[in-house]
């Protein structure tokens, strides 16, 4: 990271392979908001009265949990390229802990609407809304398997102030997971 | 060193600041699905609201906005398309 | 500025990639054998049932038609040939018998399988109970 | 051909060509009965001579994989195979238990065939593309266990290449997969569910390991591009073809008795397994365009871009058209279907499949890197034969097809199946017609091989 303020690098943070990754993954779930949206428009009364059930206090808390979480791994990024390779991994370890904070959440939630005798054979809105959000919830969980991943490297002293693509590398693919969710909230839980 | 030190402390204090945005958009979005509100205004600023919240995300989290358009057009492309088109839907659902 | 992307996280992101989704497929393969039941009806599936599938097999009637929409595409679609039929097992089996050994000349014919009537009633048990699995909606009308 | 053993990846060559012939062969026979019905009937009739076209198919690209296999493994890994005696006996079990079921196919009728070899005890026959009696079934299991052996004690013990870890792992998940054919319930919901599992995770899955590891073989090969730069784009696609296909399989989870919420699924995924083709084709290009040098073998390269193209278009593109699941829902089952299978089929394993060969042929049968240049012209003229003629079958099947879908399926008037059937006909004398000239240019590929001329040495690059 040498350019400066007024010189654009050429290619996004972390390894381009991740990029491609994101990129696809950004695509799966373009697409399945957009579905949602225009199978919403043919039934809006259903979706209108399925989305009371859900919990939105729950999903907000989940945005603010995965914002902050989101910003701890910005502190972890910017630690490492001052080369404070314990700070960085204080922060990925508040990271992870901010990711099992919304796990835990979104368990509870789950749990809820299973108690409920909601499926994902129940309606469409549910259809969509718990296909949705288990997808977006192994995603969160893949993001902690990789920023582990990253924090047990950093913590051999795998990183440093000049090398330290691998925690770029894992901060964009958890900004993604942040990005997906804050579409995800409002158009699930909020918007009718 | 003292040169990557600025430079890092240029890129966290926004982002700070946009860490607390972010949190206070939020619950101004909980807001409205607590109070239950609708139609297209509601609808219209929500989806504003989601699209500046995503390219924060994309600009500063990520860090897109020290890199050459090539790429930070994706995302924006990508938040462009996908929040215009649900507001579309909405808007179909709403007067159909 | 070392290489834009590396081998090694390549080959992460294809086994990461991989495992993770194979994990996803299994977790809804999980949900769709809970949802089954409800809609293969398996409760219905009889001996009879069981030998007709036997028989569909044992004389590659996939080998010509298709069974909700899959098989080859030579002949018609039999998973709603119980409707088309006018909800009559009679008329499937009378069928099924009256193919002419030698074919039609110039024309598809399905060929004489020489059953016995145990054995048509078997096929046309299967075909029965194939036309009442819920196949969301499939296919868009009688014709098949 | 840098390794003795090598060499027994011709006998596989050699057999995958003849098993082909009988392929197409078999194709003019359905493709006419399509239109004269009772053409070869009852002695042959239409389910007995598809299931020997479709099967040759299976059975000739495994021939061809395996030689593949055979071919670049010692070179990747840079030692003999590991046991050349086991690829030869392999080989012949192999090729006489192929023979003798597609012999017991034509022969007898296909219920006398489930009896003699006791179908009763573990029924698995009578399914698209899994007919083979299951003795036959447990004998590809054999053949594939000591394939994979020879193959991966090689490659263990070898060096370890990208290209050669890709092979092995797409082999393994071919064997693997091959697996849930012994798998038939009584439930045909539940039957029709995990024989996906083996049909849609090999074509589109674990294949597309093998033919993306033959492709950077031949194209490291041929262009002299840096191995890394070939292996990286490997694991790229590969990932992407997993990370799009696997779900994929959601889009034959629309109409069979499954939950609905796989439209969704389904729709989502398969809309984005193109994506890996169109990266193959980017990939082929790139590399042919940064070539460091200019191999002799023209047609090698001719095979290995038009792979490229030709699996985009027929797997990526032709698939795209039909596999989101509203579009699906009039297309399911119809002439659609069998388009944009001859196309996938063509465009992505045959075509990898004679790559490897045109690659490998000449350094097999004379030691050169390239046949002469009259036969490298006659090669070059069947890839263009059999390529422009599939690519017509594929636009007439899919012209029958989409008025199939009018006249029976979206018409205000549905008309049955069989009188839909005659109004297309002609689609399907043409079809026929184009399947000829596909037949003239496998002779003329054959032909290929008979047309002498000094072989090529490297040029100097």
């Amino acid at each position: 990271m040498t350019h400066t303020a007024n010189e654009k690098a050429a290619l996004p943070p972390g390894d381009l392979a991740i990029w491609f990754f994101i990129y696809a993954e950004l695509l799966v779930f373009g697409i399945l908001f957009l579905l949602y949206a225009f199978a919403r428009s043919n039934n809006v009364e259903l979706f209108n009265s399925s989305q009371d059930l859900v919990d939105r206090t729950s999903g907000a808390a989940n945005t603010l949990v995965l914002i902050t979480s989101s910003y701890f791994v910005v502190r972890a990024v910017a630690a490492i390229r001052e080369g404070k390779v314990q700070l960085c991994s204080r922060w990925l370890l508040a990271t992870i802990g901010m990711g099992g904070v919304f796990v835990v959440i979104k368990l509870v939630e789950f749990h809820a609407k299973f108690s409920a005798g909601i499926s994902l054979s129940t309606n469409t809105f549910f259809t969509y809304y718990l296909s949705m959000t288990a997808f977006h919830f192994m995603h969160v969980l893949l993001g902690m398997v990789i920023l582990a991943a990253v924090y047990l490297k950093n913590r051999k002293g795998g990183y440093s102030a000049a090398e330290h693509r691998g925690v770029e590398t894992g901060a964009s693919y958890w900004h993604m997971v942040d990005l997906v969710w804050i579409i995800l909230f409002p158009l699930v839980y909020v918007m009718r | 060193m003292s040169d990557t030190s600025s430079e890092v402390r240029r890129w966290i204090r926004p982002c700070t600041v946009i860490w607390l945005v972010l949190m206070a958009l939020t619950l101004v979005t909980l807001g409205i699905g607590k109070l239950g509100l609708s139609g297209t205004g509601v609808v219209a600023f929500i989806m504003t609201t989601t699209f500046i919240k995503g390219q924060m995300v994309a600009d500063y989290f990520m860090g897109l906005k020290q890199v050459r358009w090539s790429f930070r057009i994706i995302t924006l492309l990508y938040m462009v398309i996908v929040c215009g088109l649900i507001l579309v839907a909405y808007m179909v659902g709403l007067n159909g | 500025m070392s290489e834009a992307f590396t081998k090694s996280m390549a080959r992460n992101i294809f086994i990461g990639g991989s495992l993770f989704f194979f994990l996803v497929f299994l977790a809804l393969t999980f949900d769709s054998m809970g949802a089954l039941p409800e809609r293969d009806h398996r409760e219905n599936i009889t001996p009879a049932v069981v030998n007709g599938k036997m028989l569909w097999e044992e004389n590659d009637c996939i080998g010509c038609h298709t069974l909700m929409g899959e098989g080859a595409y030579f002949a018609p679609e039999l998973a709603n040939v119980y409707d088309r039929f006018g909800k009559s097992k009679d008329a499937i089996k009378a069928f099924i018998a009256s193919r002419p050994a030698e074919g039609i000349e110039g024309r598809r014919s399905m060929p004489q399988f020489n059953f016995s009537d145990k054995e048509l009633d078997d096929i046309a048990e299967f075909l029965k109970w194939t036309s009442e699995i819920n196949d969301a909606g499939w296919p868009p009308n009688i014709q098949g | 051909m840098q390794y003795q053993s090598q060499s027994v990846s011709k006998l596989y060559f050699i057999a995958a060509i003849g098993l082909f012939v009988g392929q197409i062969l078999f194709g003019l026979i359905i493709g006419l009965q399509y239109v004269m019905g009772d053409f070869l009937f009852p002695e042959i009739p239409f389910n007995v001579a598809r299931m020997v076209h479709t099967n040759l198919l299976i059975v000739w690209l495994l021939f061809g994989f395996m030689g593949a296999a055979y071919y670049m493994v010692p070179e990747e890994s840079e030692r003999e195979l590991f046991s050349p005696k086991l690829a030869v006996a392999l080989f012949w079990i192999f090729l006489v238990a192929g023979a003798l079921t597609i012999l017991g196919y034509l022969l007898v009728p296909y219920a006398t065939l489930a009896k003699m070899t006791g179908n009763d005890l573990l029924p698995t026959m009578g399914r698209e593309f899994l007919e083979q009696p299951t003795i036959t079934k447990l004998g590809i299991v054999v053949v594939a266990l000591g394939f994979l052996y020879n193959i991966g004690m090689t490659i263990l013990t070898g060096r370890k290449t990208v290209v050669n870890i890709v092979m092995l792992t797409g082999l393994v998940g071919l064997a693997v997969f091959f697996l849930f054919s012994f798998y038939n319930p009584a439930n045909l919901v539940l039957d029709k569910y995990y024989w996906w599992w083996t049909v849609h995770l090999w074509v589109e899955g674990v294949w597309e390991l093998i033919l993306g590891s033959i492709l950077a073989f031949v194209l490291i090969k041929t262009t002299g591009v840096d191995r890394e730069v070939i292996e990286k784009w490997l694991y790229i696609i590969i990932a992407m073809t997993l990370i799009t296909g696997i779900i994929g399989t959601g889009h034959h989870y629309y109409w069979i008795g499954t939950p609905e919420y796989w439209q969704i699924l389904g729709s989502v995924f398969s809309a984005l397994e193109p994506i890996p083709f169109f990266m193959m084709t980017l990939f082929a290009f790139n590399m042919v365009n940064k070539r460091r040098k200019d191999h002799p073998n023209k047609a090698a390269v001719l095979w290995a871009m038009g792979t490229g193209v030709m699996a985009f278009l027929g797997a990526g593109l032709w698939g795209f058209i039909h596999t989101l699941a509203p579009v699906n829902y009039f297309t399911h089952g119809t002439q659609i279907t069998a388009a944009h299978g001859h196309m996938a089929f063509y465009g992505a394993y045959v075509m990898i499949v004679l790559t490897m060969i045109s690659y490998a042929m000449p350094h097999l049968r004379h030691g050169k890197p390239a046949n002469s240049e009259k036969a490298q012209v006659i090669e070059m003229w069947s890839f263009w034969l059999m390529t422009v003629a599939i690519v017509f079958i594929t636009l007439l099947l899919t012209g029958a097809g989409i008025l199939q879908v009018w006249l029976q399926r979206a018409a205000e008037d549905p008309m049955p199946f069989m009188v839909a059937q005659e109004k297309i006909a002609f689609f399907y004398w043409a079809r026929e017609a184009v399947g000829v000239i596909f037949l003239v240019g496998l002779v003329v590929y054959i032909a290929s091989f008979f047309a002498g001329g000094e072989p090529k040495e490297e040029a100097s690059s």
